[in-house]
């Protein structure tokens, strides 16, 4: 048991103790979720000190006839995908304090186990527990959207769990794939990521793999055509469930393609690359059109996630460093401001009960805190400086930049786009005239500031010192990270084929011990390669 | 901590507003509107007084040769660090950024106290500080930043702000086109920008202290890696992406529609953000990066070009607005029109000596011109006043030296600026005789167009009866103090005739701007000099004399207005009876010109997204479902709980395998 | 002599009309006469194979089936005493519709 | 040619009464027709060759279990019922599918007998004894499967009867 585990088995007893305080009364379910979410944190934030500069591994039998194991591992990437992940738990259950007043046990219950597939899916590092953890991550979403959701409720959650149950399924058929062959190879059935990464695969095949699992990851992320559940679910869904989707659920996608799909088929990736980025560019556009016209709060903002989720796809697949640096800044970035947008969201609709845009308007009067907040929220959004959504979105155009010249130019173009729809979130609400529907709405108290503040605090951090998101990146040894040399070339590309290449081809690279490991008891994998 | 090895903490400058910002925006709940504009007033109070410590500091930092400018560097910590995107949070301080940042905090500290007076009954005047406070901050990065990234921060900070003030009066909803406006309008400008600065940093880096590599750029022939243009074609399109986002931020051709928008918001800001400090931002830019334009040459022409046209276009325009405000932001955007095209031929410290004596009149002119509307409760057009002369004494005596000195009134400080840029327009080698007369004739104009303002609201008779309640101390006398200024600092550079102290300026920055400085080509001589300046100072009071006779106390009023003149709006389509007058009251018909290619196109195109999204896009996945749906009631008719159906299902199952069976069998 | 086919030609033609009785008929007790009828189609087949091959098989199972029937229409029917008592009518459609609500 | 006479009459008579079945609308007359039905099936079981099973045709199937029928359709009373939606003989609509499949089915079979040709002829099996020693000896085991089915139809017959006969039984006490 390492913290790896620890942090995994606190959103479970909490669920399980959540479940049994609901019973009381919901201010225990409350207090107990509460509790549960920041030790979950103060674990999270533990990890992070503990993984820095290499990787924690935890590694269990566990299906010994599959070739499973329980195998979790932490490097700097996941320490920082499960951190956010605790901190957004928190503010999730910060800001439903008053937003959920029916069942409120089994509502903390189901945050919770959400809480738990989504570390999982941060954490493993086999293949079948990893899977699991995937498909953990619906249903306690599919409940919250079709529970707690808003009047459109039941439709949301079945087309949220359809399309990224479909998208699984082909991302099961890849996985499986992979295990088969990596057995026919070798004789021997293993889920674990780092056996399959050894097994060798022709440039069909790799194409193939590529297709189903970036179809399974392009679901979730939610990449143009794909993206049709997610303006729905959003919008339903309660502001707590927006939250973590747009806060974790979505970066579970692109974590996915980061982690497994780059280094798993590097012929396939480069194969596609020109596919990823027509897309992610798409999605840059069509989100960000789409939301300048919507009449709902919550679903122009969702619509303002895909635009901001293409740039981190992009960023991925222009295959350099400040490309991919620039995604993961997006990535934790995106869950910040656009998780704010949807407390800004939640808070208004508790008030008024619509998010209608021609509902609203003038409400600065009233909520002069709100509109700061929302300002700021909507400067994140667009990418001000200063704040880290600017950092990213500025990678990644710089690293498509450095891809083609005009696939900067193009995306940088996007950032307008971002400017007319976040303006629009801003301008639609607390400018114009004042309301005539609603008077002395009153102003965020002492609980929500402090949710709003929390997340505008660490993107000021963030657009500071995105070395804080960013350093963590290169701990485990940058076999995630495209080589850094390459692309720091002022002039001249890296090849194609160079720029995904990993260590996982090449056998004797895969023998040599890349991580090292603190904690005592843990299974050491480099130590064991060692003996 | 503040002062380590004689050099002062250059942190500090920003920091002093910025914290004075966060203080107002943490505790503004707790604390009275007058509480937050004290503490802004005294951030920015002591922000100067920084500023000025900081520059006694350099200043007296001996020289050490003609060609190195002694300069404060403080590194902090690395902000940006990914492939060529290297940047660094650390200051620079030398003497372009001392010059910027005496008038941002000074002129600034200025505005300030006087919005304190102007802003007392509003209600969202700690919010107002708030911004304001942040502005100023975002300025001082922006002109202290070591680096062009760590610039953009300030840069689009001073576009956010500026969105934010534009929209301080929010519930009326044109100010919130205006804000919106102005934000797109200079972003597009900062996309170009952006741009500009990842070629440059691909090329050089963007760090301001190493951009002598453009030189070198210049010598490779086709550039490696696939790029496949010479080193010289690159650096035109940097210069040209940079000229772009200076264009954005600085309301040149031809994205200066947004900055007559811009007068929607309170008169201070307009006199800080949209006169003196932030649109000269573009003027900083290029000045900064005048290696890349002498590099690339026909950089140089497209940014003279570009500040001529504008300063020409401006001054047209701002001789029919019946807009106080708004006569003022075309005189501003022509203004920066005669900086910028003083950058385009050479002569970059008249650029930047143009932009120091403007921000002090044009400063000055828009709270004098925020008095007066002070004063006559929020009235803006120039026709509804009048005979203003013995009511206002101290805003009048402000007003008439601040348009003196845009006028190019002979010995005040716009006239030496100006003069010195049309003498650089003809005689350097950048420059030529077509810039030379636009630049003459727009002088000529632009003395007719701000002595029209005196004209109209100081003398002849009220036109409306308007109760005039008189201006609180504090309204009037930073008016004096800039005005002061606006008349006297042209002493700082006097035309090289003079002989005395002459070219003062010019000398201080040679060390910055050495060799890339165009100075005058063989053959002119201070004795032209003398002739041109005279013609200038004939052309400003030919212009004042005009003026008199077609807008003074007894001149029937030219161009004829179609209606009530008192009445006309900004968006009165038709104010006037003749056509161009009309034409040029629109801005050359831009903006329409935009709304028809530019912004219907895109609502509409969002739109059409938005239906495509919901019917082609879910369509196919509803699609999807429908046929799901379908075998789903085909399968549901199956288990309606009727023995007959399952006994047919059962039949056709019997039939299916049996003909499947018949068919697998062989015979 | 007979073609032996043409018995079990005859006991498919049996079978298919009893098939379309259990189908297309709404009434129970109809579709009880059906169900004895291809019952009886499939006795006729067994007879015609032990017919053909010589053999006392098939009617054995003839008497076989003969019980099944028999067992068969006693609960048949005690169901449809039942189901009549029960709503009144042996409509199959309505007891199925009725079940539901 | 004797069995020839037989056959061929009897088979049509038995395909049209079987029709008539399906297609009466008075339960009492589709019983009737239905033993008529059986009559045929038995000429056709002499004809092929087992009189035996013939006469046990007779007796039981019509006999016996017609009779039954007979009795329900009388209890129920429902050949004197005004004629209801169910006792309609089935429209054309209700026939499509089923006829269609039906044909197809018969089509098959007829397909599948022609292409095997089961040759030979009937031959006469009218020996009793013979069936009886090869019924007790080699089936004896479907002969006690027979028994038992016919004991639990017998007690589920009443089981269900009793319930009917007292309508105030409640429905979970009959499973």
């Amino acid at each position: 048991m390492t913290l790896l585990s620890y942090i995994l088995i606190t959103p479970v007893a909490g669920a399980v103790i959540t479940g049994l305080a609901g019973r009381v009364n919901g201010l225990s379910a409350r207090m107990s979720a509460m509790f549960f979410m920041l030790v979950g944190l103060v674990l999270s934030t533990m990890l992070m000190i503990t993984v820095e500069g290499g990787t924690l591994v935890e590694k269990h039998a566990w299906f010994p006839a599959l070739g499973a194991t329980f195998h979790l591992e932490a490097d700097g990437l996941g320490a920082l995908m499960v951190l956010l992940t605790a901190i957004i738990g928190v503010i999730a259950v910060l800001i439903s304090w008053h937003d959920i007043n029916e069942k409120v046990g089994a509502f903390h219950v189901w945050v919770l186990l959400l809480q738990t597939g989504i570390l999982l899916v941060f954490m493993a590092r086999d293949m079948l527990l990893f899977y699991f953890g995937w498909e953990l991550m619906l249903i306690p979403m599919f409940f919250i959207i079709g529970v707690w959701g808003h009047e459109d409720k039941l439709y949301s959650a079945i087309k949220f769990f359809l399309f990224t149950f479909t998208g699984s399924i082909f991302l099961l058929l890849a996985l499986l794939y992979v295990y088969f062959a990596h057995a026919a190879q070798t004789g021997q059935y293993s889920f674990d990521f780092a056996d399959l990464l050894a097994t060798k695969l022709t440039g069909k095949e790799q194409r193939l793999i590529f297709l189903g699992m970036f179809i399974g990851f392009a679901v979730k992320v939610p990449l143009f055509p794909f993206h049709t559940w997610l303006p729905d679910a959003h919008t339903q869904a309660p502001t707590a469930g927006s939250l973590i989707l747009a806060g974790v659920l979505l970066k579970t996608g692109v974590y996915g393609i980061m982690r497994f799909v780059f280094p798993l088929v590097p012929v396939g990736v480069a194969a596609y690359t020109k596919l990823g980025i027509a897309l992610s560019v798409i999605g840059i556009f069509y989100g960000a059109l789409a939301a300048f016209s919507q009449r709902d709060f919550k679903r122009l903002v969702a619509y303002s996630s895909i635009s901001h989720l293409g740039f981190v796809t992009l960023g991925l697949f222009v295959g350099n460093a400040s490309g991919y640096q620039g995604a993961v800044l997006q990535m934790v970035n995106h869950g910040l401001a656009t998780g704010g947008l949807f407390l800004i969201a939640g808070i208004l609709q508790e008030r008024t009960h619509t998010r209608s845009f021609e509902m609203f308007g003038g409400l600065w009067k009233q909520m002069p805190t709100m509109g700061a907040f929302l300002l700021f929220f909507a400067m994140a959004s667009l990418g001000i400086p200063g704040t880290g959504n600017f950092v990213g979105e500025f990678y990644v155009i710089a690293g498509a930049f450095l891809k083609k010249w005009w696939l900067g130019a193009v995306t940088s173009m996007g950032v307008l786009f971002a400017a007319m729809y976040s303006l629009r979130v801003f301008l639609a609400t607390m400018h114009g005239p004042e309301s005539v529907t609603f008077k002395k709405l009153p102003d965020t108290n002492l609980r929500e500031n402090v949710a709003l503040f929390s997340l505008v605090i660490l993107l000021v951090v963030i657009g500071f010192r995105p070395s804080l998101v960013t350093a963590p990146l290169y701990w485990g040894g940058d076999k995630l990270v495209p080589q850094k040399g390459r692309s720091a070339d002022p002039i001249g590309q890296p090849k194609k084929e160079e720029a995904f290449q990993t260590p996982a081809k090449d056998p004797n690279l895969q023998q040599k011990p890349a991580q090292t490991v603190y904690l005592p008891g843990a299974s050491l994998r480099g130590g064991e390669a060692a003996l | 901590m503040f002062v380590h090895n004689g050099i002062p903490a250059l942190w500090v400058i920003p920091a002093l507003p910025a914290l004075g910002a966060l203080i107002i925006f943490l505790f503004s709940k707790a604390m009275s509107p007058q509480t937050a504009g004290r503490i802004a007033c005294g951030a920015v109070g002591l922000c100067f007084g920084w500023v000025a410590f900081c520059s006694s500091s350099l200043l007296g930092l001996p020289s050490a040769d003609a060609h190195n400018a002694p300069y404060f560097h403080q590194e902090l910590w690395t902000w940006l660090s990914a492939g060529i995107v290297q940047s660094k949070v650390a200051f620079l301080f030398d003497r372009v950024s001392m010059v910027f940042t005496i008038i941002v905090s000074g002129v600034g500290f200025l505005i300030h106290l006087y919005s304190y007076a102007y802003m007392d009954d509003d209600e969202g005047e700690r919010r107002y500080f708030g911004y304001l406070n942040l502005f100023v901050a975002s300025m001082l990065i922006l002109v202290t930043a070591d680096n062009a990234f760590f610039m953009f921060m300030g840069w689009e900070g001073v576009g956010a702000c500026s969105f934010f003030l534009i929209g301080h009066y929010y519930s009326k909803s044109e100010n919130c086109a205006a804000a919106t406006k102005a934000f797109l309008v200079t972003r597009l400008g900062d996309i170009f920008l952006i741009l500009g600065l990842l070629l440059c940093a691909k090329l050089v880096g963007v760090s301001f202290l190493n951009l002598s590599g453009f030189e070198s750029v210049k010598e490779m022939e086709v550039v490696k890696g696939g790029w496949g243009m010479s080193g010289h074609a690159l650096l035109t399109i940097a210069a040209l992406l940079l000229l772009a986002g200076a264009a954005g931020k600085s309301a040149q051709l031809p994205l200066q529609t947004w900055l007559p928008d811009a007068m929607a918001g309170p008169t201070p800001v307009s006199a800080l953000i949209h006169a003196a400090t932030m649109v000269t931002a573009g003027v900083y830019l290029i000045a900064r990066f005048h290696i890349l334009f002498v590099a690339s040459g026909t950089g140089m022409t497209a940014v003279a070009i570009v500040g001529a046209a504008t300063a020409f276009y401006a001054a047209t325009c701002a001789c029919v607005q019946t807009d106080i405000k708004r006569i003022l932001a075309y005189s501003t955007i022509s203004q920066i029109g005669y900086m910028v095209l003083g950058l385009g031929v050479g002569a970059f410290s008249l650029g930047l000596f143009h932009f120091f004596t403007h921000a002090f009149y044009k400063a000055c002119l828009f709270l004098a011109s925020g008095t007066v509307i002070h004063s006559l409760h929020h009235e803006q057009n120039i026709y509804n006043m009048g005979g203003l002369k013995s009511k206002l004494k101290g805003t009048f005596a402000a007003f008439l030296l601040g348009s003196a000195a845009l006028a190019g009134f002979p010995g005040t400080s716009g006239f030496f600026s100006k003069d010195a840029i049309l003498w650089s327009a003809l005689t350097t080698g950048f420059g030529n005789p077509v810039f030379y007369g636009v630049g003459l004739v727009t002088a000529f104009l632009t003395a007719v167009y701000s002595f029209r303002l005196i004209f109209v609201v100081f003398y002849g008779a009220p036109r409306k009866d308007i109760h005039v309640h008189h201006p609180s101390p504090l309204l009037v006398w930073p008016l004096l103090v800039l005005a002061f200024f606006a008349v006297t600092i042209g002493v700082l550079n006097l035309p090289g005739f003079v002989g005395f102290k002459s070219l003062a300026w010019e000398h201080f920055f040679h060390p910055i701007f050495g060799e890339f400085q165009a100075e005058p080509k063989e053959g002119w001589t201070h004795a032209h000099e003398a002739i041109f300046a005279l013609i200038g100072a004939a052309v400003a009071l030919g212009g004042i004399l005009v003026s008199y006779t077609l807008f003074g106390p007894n001149a029937k009023m030219l161009p004829e207005p179609a209606g009530n003149i008192g009445d006309v709006e900004n968006s009165t389509p038709k104010p006037y009876k003749s056509a161009l007058a009309n034409f040029l009251f629109h801005g050359w018909g831009m903006d329409q010109l935009y709304a028809a290619v530019f912004v219907r196109p895109v609502k509409r195109l969002s739109m059409i997204n938005a239906w495509v999204d919901k019917v082609v896009v879910d369509g196919v996945y509803e699609l999807i479902g429908a046929i799901v749906r379908a075998f789903h009631s085909l399968v549901v008719s199956f288990q309606n709980g009727r023995v007959g159906r399952y006994a047919m299902v059962m039949l056709f199952g019997v039939v299916a395998v049996t003909i499947l069976v018949m068919s697998i069998i062989p015979r | 002599m007979i073609p032996a086919y043409h018995a079990l030609i005859l006991s498919g033609i049996l079978f298919c009309i009893g098939i379309v009785g259990v189908i297309a008929r709404r009434n129970l007790l109809f579709v009880l006469m059906s169900i004895e009828i291809m019952m009886n189609a499939a006795g006729l087949a067994f007879v015609a194979g032990s017919a053909i091959h010589g053999s006392y098989d098939g009617q054995i199972f003839f008497i076989f089936i003969l019980p099944v029937a028999a067992a068969e229409v006693a609960i048949g029917l005690a169901l449809a005493l039942l189901l009549y008592q029960k709503y009144k009518t042996l409509d199959l459609w309505v007891i199925a519709r009725s079940k539901e609500e | 040619m004797m069995q020839i006479l037989m056959f061929y009459p009897s088979a049509v008579i038995a395909v049209i009464t079987t029709l008539m079945v399906i297609f009466s609308k008075n339960p009492v007359y589709a019983v009737l027709y239905l033993i008529m039905s059986l009559f045929a099936v038995s000429m056709v079981f002499w004809s092929l060759g087992s009189p035996f099973l013939a006469m046990v045709e007779i007796i039981i199937y019509a006999g016996a279990i017609m009779v039954l029928f007979l009795f329900v359709v009388m209890m129920l009373n429902l050949g004197q019922r005004r004629v209801d939606e169910d006792l309609r003989p089935p429209s054309g609509k209700a026939l499509i599918l089923p006829g269609i499949f039906a044909t197809i089915l018969l089509v098959q079979t007829i397909a599948c007998l022609m292409a095997g040709h089961p040759q030979g002829g009937t031959q006469l099996l009218n020996d009793p004894v013979a069936l009886g020693h090869a019924m007790y000896e080699k089936h004896y085991l479907g002969v006690k499967l027979a028994a038992i089915i016919l004991l639990i139809g017998s007690i589920g017959g009443m089981h269900l009867g009793r319930a009917a006969s007292f309508p105030d039984t409640k429905e979970k006490d009959l499973l």
